[in-house]
Order: structure tokens, then C-alpha cells, then sequence
């Protein structure tokens, strides 16, 4: 067990390469590690390989950046604050970006077997799908899995005979072992206890999947403490490489009993994610245009994070306007 | 007299209300039910306040039977969690709860069907070289992969009814058996994971339902509108020929819980 | 969903019909449900097939009361305080007991199958032992492997060559469902939300593996109270069929941050264990020889109860005598 | 003058001592180690307080980097979680740690153990009618079969250290590939599984290690025994050209440690 470093957002965002193979905590708009994304961008990182569950904003600043070379994943929007993943389908429609489309819960079966170390996982869900259509095996279109690169499997997925209960035919899926997991985490102790709030999603098993670690946290604290409650905790010190502090390392996307998501600027992000031209200017802006975070979080300004911060007791905003009335 | 039980009138409710409250209908007390974002949200919570207290909802991003307060804008949402059975995450909810058996119904959305249920939410066109990109599939051919009923709520438009969908992300009652591309009934390709499948689908205009062989037919057509309407907006050969009437409108009374009580902010009702 | 019915432990094992397939709470000399495992054998239940991790106490109180008849795990005794488990060792020397036996993890791997209703669980652990050595199946020796009983998988496991990444060969272990869940859990809400203190083990997977689930818990709290923390749960009430109330139905197993473990009861049974006669003399003085669970409890006596109760703090009593100093 | 950090001197410890403080020294600092039971928990808690301070230790019942204030009885005691890390249980433990690859070292026992460092936990003669039954496998043969270096803790007895075991419970170097039972390496059977194997065998007589090819060799031996004596309490013909002299024997302050700290309940100390 070598302790993490703990380092600065550039150094972080240093340590990946153009053509790194990538994984995220979160979901769509949620616990999304912002902070490094933008850095990434800053640092225009190229040809990224990205694997994740639902994507969302995060997916879609990497897009807009022309930074992203092969997406395996199964969704990507804004939710409510954006119907689609614009960068992401201009991509596919254009061809710039090879998409592999899974379904959520064979990602999941993806993210466990690279979790537990296990080859494949079994699954019966999405069974039947385009999905699995071999004509729509994009990664073997483009002669990616021909075993060359350790981290694409020689076959999208599997079929095979149950062999124990007569039960028939049973799908599995292989596992996926990024080089990296970009993780935001809500609490990381001074020895790196992991820990985050509300549901966990797959950051857990984003965490053991890859190969290294790189947390931003949003508060460090006492190992101590979150050991007071060993059965709140994601992951254990030894299981993560890098450590960046990092407040507000998530927005615009929510963290829940910390701020919510900001819909106004994800709004707002999904319009000019249409063209190239509107994302290009709108990363003017908000991401060249800030020498890193801090700058961000002053162009931002306190009444508009304020307004975002969650309620202690039930962990969302209380004032953010959500809908209409 | 009026009674908060009554039928509301034509122009007293939106579309989206009449879509709520015939989606609503289709859950029972008790039954553990697994929804997307969005309508299906409205839908458990207003069943929840009125005929099926008993109801509980799964969310994939990882909570158990919350009991939000504050109607949660997607399933990842904290507000999911709050007061919930199980917080955890989507190891939880896909494989500890719906691949284990658990899921009686399940809520989904669709941007096209086809008259077996299977639907779209990946691309138009050639997956291959696609016209457009849609969100893709998300939980949701995984939820109705193993959820004993499905009931997708979808806009009713011609092009999103139609006879072949571009590509199936969500499979129904006769799908492929891959990698061999065989057209077979879905109980053949799920063997005893066949647990059931789509048994419903509530639009603006009508309920639909599928029949023995899995074949989908017209239910119920919304107040305002005629069988004909309905296939006009279908893209297929529809069978009306077991229609049972009018659906019922929203009663004042659902009208009052949507508005007051499931999302008085107007999140999802404008 | 069904609401939970809550019942008596004379009616829970009533439940039980002999020939049953149990599955059970718990590690080793730790939650067992006790208080039903002495009721079932008050009830003389005959012919059970046990699966399960580590066994302990319980299974030794069933194995002297002549009740199994197959026994599926990987472990038995009750460790510092009894180092065999003389009634399963007994039974398989004496060929009564039909002992199939796994690695701990390949037990596990049955489990989330089962829980997660897959029909297998790859893993690595433990190939090369003679756990998989063909000779050694013995539910095929007793002629049990015929798929006759859909709850004895035809083959004890199978080995197959991983399509995805030319990993080799790996072990797939059969999922387990038995026909019923013996859980003894710390707290359950009036809804039948579960929660138990400290390690898990494997109680989620049992739970969500077998048929049906009968709970009998420490204690009955409010449902709003367990979920102000919904991260600590472990089942939710839908998963659970029947709940008893019973504090100390663990007894003489411990109970995290209710009692600790009876060391002295419990080396006083591993010496009655070592022989059908004095085994036969204990069960009539303390199963036999008592009407139920109060009756239990009053011959134990407070004070002896008293002294192994939990520090609020730690969780484990500081007052009972654990070592020689 | 005496320092706490001189050798004591024979009389002054027991053979457990000795024992727990050669093991101890086995673990690197910063080790995930994954450990049973009894001596195991000793000797990690030593080597904690003295050169491994920033060894974790993980225990099977679901309790990772514990920091147990009161010594176990047991791995699934609630001490094992006491300012844990992580507590969980075996899914995690098993699959999540070991399984995962995070596991350094492993600190287990055995009843049986041949020149290979295969171990028997299991049964005394054939397994089909065996003469005795012990505890079985726990996840003694889990934790060995991924770790990269495992240590075992055994009594020295010549009908524990045998030509062949009489049940392959947990897999030293050169183990059977089932189902065919062709008798290899560890490396043909476990692949790209293959992380390691059997290290070190620690007994109250002497120190083994295993060579390039998996065979047991005797390293050291403890103090106030002599190569023969080993020999003697050996059942195969013992590689001795290797021994490397006398074990240390415990220090004043291991002895102070084992008896004040660690253990002052005299739990697995007498």
C-alpha cells in the first residue's frame, strides 16, 4: 500500500495521456469530477477512450472538445436541463467518435467483473437488443478487437449454455479495466478513506476497475472520523493513487448535502453544445478563459453558488428554482 | 355537486395530466415498481397518493423505496433517496433487485415502438451511419428486460409508431436471438428469465395493449379523441377491434395531487 | 409487495417441513438465529439440506439433533471456544451426513448468484484444491446431480476458457436459492426494512437468495427511523416474508452492539457436542427442557446476560472474561 | 545493560512468542494483508506496532485496515471493524479485495502441509470415508489462491509435514487441474490469476521458504533446536543446503508488545 499523493489539479490532469482509457463516478448530472474535466480540456488532451454508465455533462465537455476518440456507454443527456448528448451524437453521425452502445445494467456487469477482477459477468438483461447485433459492433468495425489492445476484448460479448440448471442461454459481458477512474467523492480522509453521500451509483466499482485513481475531493477530513462509520465508506486508502482538494469540484453537476446541480448553466451549456462553433466560444469562456479553478469559482460568484447549496438535512437546495412555478 | 371524485372536463386538464393519470392506473398496491426519470415519476407518485399506497419505486441510480418530498428531477437525484429502504448504488438496483426477481412493473419512456413492443431510444437510421442520436438506452431495455409488466409512456406521433423501429434498444414480445439474428418470441430468448413484458402503452391520445401473441392493440382512446385520430398517428396496421371506450379523464382530485402535491414547483408539469 | 407477517418462533418453524432446503444469517459463532434453529429442533425436524458460509453454533445444535442431512459449505466449528465441529465431523466420518464441501469464496460466489439470480458466478479462488476434485463430489456419489432436484445443480461446478481476453481457464460455481432464509437480524423497521450492525457477512446475499425469509430481530423500530440513513440497510420489506421479535435469539452467538458472544455456553456445548449421548443430556436440559424463548432466557438468568451485553460505544461487552488473564 | 531491544534469552518466551514474532516479521510496511484467525492476528498486530505501521489489514467477515483496540477472538468478531475502513461483508472482502488484486500478503494456518506448500484443513485419510473431520476450508484457500505472498503458521509435527497431504485444501505450488487432474504448476492453472504463492512456512521449530520451483527449503531455525530436530519433525526428505542460521528470537520489547498490547487478555497467549 503506497499512501496517495496528494497533488494539484494540473498535476493531475498531467498524468493522463492523449489516448488514455478513462472512467468516471457519477451519473449523468451527479458527482461528476468537473473540475478535472475542465483541466483536461485545458491541457487538450486528444483521442481519449471513455468507458461509463449514463453519461452527462462531463461526457459532453470532453465531446464539445473534439478531446474523445471511442465512448462505450449506454446514455448521455442532461436530464431535465438537456434532452441529448449533442457532442457525442454529432460525433457518431459524423464519425469522428467511435460509439459503442451497451446497455446500463451490461455496463454495470462490465464495471463488476473489472471490480472483482472476474473475466466477465454473467447477465440475462437487454438480452434480445440491437445491442447485440454483431453488425453494430463498432469496436470491431474499426478492427479494434483484434486483441491488440489488452483493454478492448476480442469479442463485444458472449453467449453461452448454462450449464448447471438447464436454464438455456445466458449472455456475458467481459470485464473493463480502465487505466484510469477520475473520481469526485464527497469526503476523502487524511488517509484516504473514501466516502460519499446518497446513492453510491458505481463509484465503488469504478474505483477498484482501474488501474489508477485520481480523487477530487470535495472536503478532506479525519481519517477518524469517517471510520466511525466503517459501513458509509466507498474505499478503502490504499485503493486510490492521487488526491486533490477541491471544492465546488463537481459544478455545474449536483453533490448531493454539499450543492445542487446547476441547472441554469448546464441549461445553458446544452444550448451552445449544439455546434461546434457555440461550444468552442462558450470553452472561451468558462474554461480557457479561467487560469484554472479558482478563477471559475470567482466567475461563478457566492450568491450564485449559494443559492445552489444543499439543505443539511436534505441534502438538496431548498432555494434553486427547478421548474416553472 | 362536484366531488373531488369527479371526471374533470375536456380543457380542465393538459395532456400530459391525462397522461399521468392513465399511467398511474396501471400500478396496484404492492407492487414494486422501477422507474425512469420524468412521467413515470409523476405516475408512481400520484398511484402512491391514491389506489396503491403499498407501491414501492426503484430508481437505478441506487434508492429503494424513497420517499422524496421534493419531486427529484432524475433518478440520480438525492431527493430519490430521502426516507428510502436502500440507498446504494446500481449493483443494488440492476442485479440485488431487478435481476434477482424483485420488479413487478416497470415505467419507461420511448422515442419509437413497434406494434411488439420493442422500442427505440438509440438512433434514427442505420445504427451504423445514423441520421440522429438519441439519449440511447439507459436502464431502460434493462428494466424491461425482467420486470414481470411494462407500461411505456410515449408521445403519439406516426413516426414513433411504427412498423419496424430503427433499432431495438428495448426488447418486446418478439425479438432477435443474437448473435444469430433468429425472430423469435421473447420467451425464447429469455428462457426462465422470461418473467413477462410490455403490457401497456399510455400516450396523449390512447392506451394500448398487447394481446396473447404479443401483438399491441387499442385499448382505450383519451376523451377529445376517435379511434380514427389514434391511427392516424400509428404507422402501422393497428387492431381497434378490441376497443373498450373512453379512457377515464383525470378525476379533480388527481388533478388537485399533481398540481399540489406531486410537482407543485412545475418540473415535469408546465 | 406483501407486508411481512409477523409471527411466533413456534409458528416460524412451523414453517419449516423437513426434507427443506436452509440457508441462514450470519459467520461462524456470530447472528445466528438461535432462538429458531432451538425451536426447530423443539419441533424435530428431520432430512435439512444446509447451505451456507462458515457454519457454527447452529449448525452444530441441528447436526447433534440428528436434523441434517446434507450439509453444503465450507467450515464448521466454533472458534476460539470449540475448535471442530464435532456433530457435522461426526456425521460425514459416519457417513449420515452428506458433507459437500467448498472453498468459503466459492460459497459466496453461489450466493450472489443466487442474490443476484444469475445462474453462475465466475472466480478464480481456490482452483487447484480438491474441493473440485471430481471423486470428492459427493451429491453425485448419493446419485443427487440427476436434475431431479432443481435446487441441486447437475454438476458441482464448471471450468471454461474466458472468450475475452485469452485469460485462460476460471471456475464458474452454480447460484444457490434455497427454499428458505433463517435470518437473525439487529433491528427491523415496521415496514420490514432490515439492518444489521457491523459486518455484513452475507446476509444480503442470503436474503435476496432464498425463497422465502423469515427474520427474527433484536428488535422492532420505526421504519422513518431506519431510513434516515438508508445506507446502513440491508434488505428492504418486500424481501422479507416473516419477522419475529426476539431479543437475544442470538444467543449464545453474539450480536454486535447488543451482546457479545457466550464463550462459556458455548465451550460447555462444544464438549456435549463430541458425543449423541451427551448432546441428547443438553438438548433436555436446554431445548427440551425448556417451553420457549423466555423460558431460555429466565434460566440463563440476568446476570449472566447482563455481563455480555454491548458496550453502547464499542459493541462488544468489556466485562466479560475473554482469555486466561 | 539490557535494552528493549536485545534478544531474549531462551527460557524467557514461549514457543507461541517465537512464533508470533518470526511471523511478524514477514510483513512489509505498507502490506495489504489479508489474515485468519489466531497467530495471524497476533503477528499483524506486532508488525503493526513495530516495522509495518502502515500495514492494512483485511479480514474475511467483511472488515478492511480495522484497528481493533481489543484483540479479536475472531475474524467476525465487531472488534475486527473497530475504526475500520471499510466494513461490509464477504462479497467485498472475497471479491472486492482479493479478487480485485489489492492483497499483498496472507497470514494463514493448516493442519497438514506437503512439500509444496499444499495445505489440508479438510479431512484426516480419504476424503470419500474420511478417519477425522476438521473445520474445513474457510477461505483459507481464497485468500491463499490470489495473494502474492502467503505465510502459513503451523505446529511442528512429522504427521502435519507430509510427502503428500491427505486432502489438497488450499494450493501450494504444484497443484491438480481439475476436472482432468493433470498435476502442474500453479501458474497452468491460475493463468493470468497467477500472483504468487506460498512464501514462508513459520513453525514453532523453525522458518521454510519455498525455491524457484516451489519446494519447501528449511531457512532458519529457532533457537535451542538444531537442523536435525526439524529433520526429525519433517515426513519428506527437507531440503536443508539452504538454512541460513539461527531465527531471531524475540525481543524484550515484542515480548513487552505481545503481552501488554497486543494480547493482555491472554486470548491466544497463555
Amino acid at each position: 500500500m503506497a499512501r496517495f499523493e496528494k497533488i494539484t489539479l494540473q498535476e493531475a490532469a498531467g498524468l493522463i495521456n492523449d489516448g488514455d482509457f478513462l472512467s468516471f463516478s457519477g451519473f449523468t448530472i451527479w458527482r461528476r469530477p468537473m473540475a478535472l474535466i475542465y483541466e483536461l480540456v485545458r491541457q487538450q488532451k486528444k483521442d481519449l477512450h471513455l468507458f461509463e454508465v449514463n453519461g452527462g455533462t462531463h461526457t459532453e465537455v470532453l465531446a464539445g472538445a473534439g478531446a474523445i476518440k471511442i465512448w462505450e456507454s449506454c446514455w448521455v443527456g442532461h436530464e431535465l436541463y438537456g434532452k441529448l448528448g449533442e457532442g457525442i451524437a454529432r460525433g457518431q453521425v459524423e464519425g469522428s467518435i467511435i460509439v459503442e452502445d451497451y446497455s446500463h445494467a451490461q455496463v454495470v456487469a462490465r464495471q463488476l467483473a473489472g471490480a472483482y477482477g472476474l473475466p466477465f459477468f454473467p447477465t440475462a438483461l437487454s438480452m434480445g437488443t440491437d445491442i447485440l447485433n454483431p453488425k453494430y459492433d463498432m469496436l470491431s468495425k474499426a478492427g479494434l478487437r483484434d486483441g491488440s489492445n489488452p483493454k478492448i476484448p476480442v469479442k463485444k460479448y458472449d453467449v453461452i449454455k448454462e450449464p448447471f440448471f438447464g436454464n438455456g442461454e445466458i449472455l456475458m459481458m467481459p470485464a473493463v479495466n480502465p487505466d484510469w477512474a477520475l473520481i469526485y467523492a464527497s469526503q476523502v480522509g487524511d488517509e484516504g478513506t473514501v466516502r460519499v453521500f446518497s446513492q453510491t451509483y458505481v463509484d465503488a466499482e469504478v474505483v477498484k476497475a482501474a488501474d489508477k485513481v485520481i480523487v477530487i475531493a470535495e472536503e478532506m477530513v479525519p481519517d477518524n472520523y469517517l471510520r466511525q462509520e466503517p459501513e458509509k465508506n466507498l474505499a478503502a486508502g490504499y485503493a486510490i493513487d492521487y488526491v486533490v482538494e477541491c471544492p465546488w469540484g463537481a459544478h455545474p453537476t449536483g453533490s448531493q448535502f454539499f450543492y445542487d446541480v446547476d441547472a441554469d448553466f448546464i441549461r445553458q451549456f446544452y444550448q451552445v453544445s449544439k455546434s461546434k462553433k457555440a461550444f468552442d466560444e462558450w470553452a472561451d469562456e468558462w474554461i480557457f478563459g479561467v487560469s484554472g479553478h479558482e478563477e471559475y469559482l470567482d466567475k461563478l460568484g457566492i450568491n450564485r453558488l449559494q443559492n445552489l447549496r444543499a439543505n443539511s438535512v436534505l441534502g438538496y437546495s431548498t432555494t434553486v428554482k427547478r421548474g416553472t412555478r | 355537486m362536484t366531488t373531488n371524485n369527479d371526471y374533470a372536463k375536456n380543457g380542465e386538464y393538459k395532456p400530459i395530466d391525462m397522461l399521468a393519470c392513465a399511467a398511474a392506473k396501471e400500478v396496484n398496491d404492492g407492487d414494486v415498481v422501477f422507474a425512469g426519470t420524468g412521467l413515470p415519476m409523476l405516475a408512481i407518485a400520484l398511484a402512491q397518493l391514491e389506489q396503491a399506497p403499498n407501491a414501492v419505486c426503484i430508481y437505478e441510480a441506487g434508492s429503494v423505496d424513497g420517499r422524496p418530498i421534493d419531486l427529484p428531477t432524475s433518478v440520480g437525484d438525492s431527493r430519490c433517496a430521502y426516507q428510502a429502504s436502500i440507498a446504494a448504488g446500481l449493483a443494488e438496483t440492476f442485479y440485488g433487485q431487478l435481476h434477482c426477481g424483485y420488479v413487478d412493473l416497470a415505467f419507461l419512456g420511448g422515442a419509437e415502438i413497434d406494434m411488439y413492443g420493442n422500442v427505440n431510444t438509440t438512433v434514427v437510421g442505420d445504427y451504423a451511419a445514423p441520421k440522429k442520436r438519441f439519449t440511447g438506452s439507459g436502464g431502460n431495455p434493462d428494466i424491461n428486460s425482467l420486470a414481470k409488466r411494462t407500461v411505456f409512456i410515449m408521445l403519439q406521433e406516426k413516426r414513433r409508431f411504427k412498423e419496424n423501429v430503427d433499432y431495438i434498444t428495448s426488447p418486446g414480445w418478439r425479438i432477435h436471438r443474437w448473435p444469430s439474428g433468429e425472430w423469435v418470441h421473447k420467451k425464447e430468448v429469455y428462457g426462465n428469465y422470461f418473467f413477462g413484458g410490455p403490457t401497456a402503452v399510455i400516450t396523449n391520445m390512447a392506451v394500448f395493449r398487447f394481446d396473447e401473441d404479443g401483438l399491441m392493440y387499442l385499448d382505450s382512446v383519451h376523451p377529445g379523441y376517435t379511434v380514427e385520430d389514434v391511427k392516424e398517428n400509428v404507422g402501422f396496421d393497428l387492431n381497434v377491434s378490441r376497443v373498450n371506450g373512453a379512457t377515464s379523464p383525470p378525476t379533480y382530485n388527481q388533478l388537485d395531487l399533481l398540481y399540489k402535491k406531486v410537482d407543485p414547483e412545475g418540473i415535469f408539469l408546465p
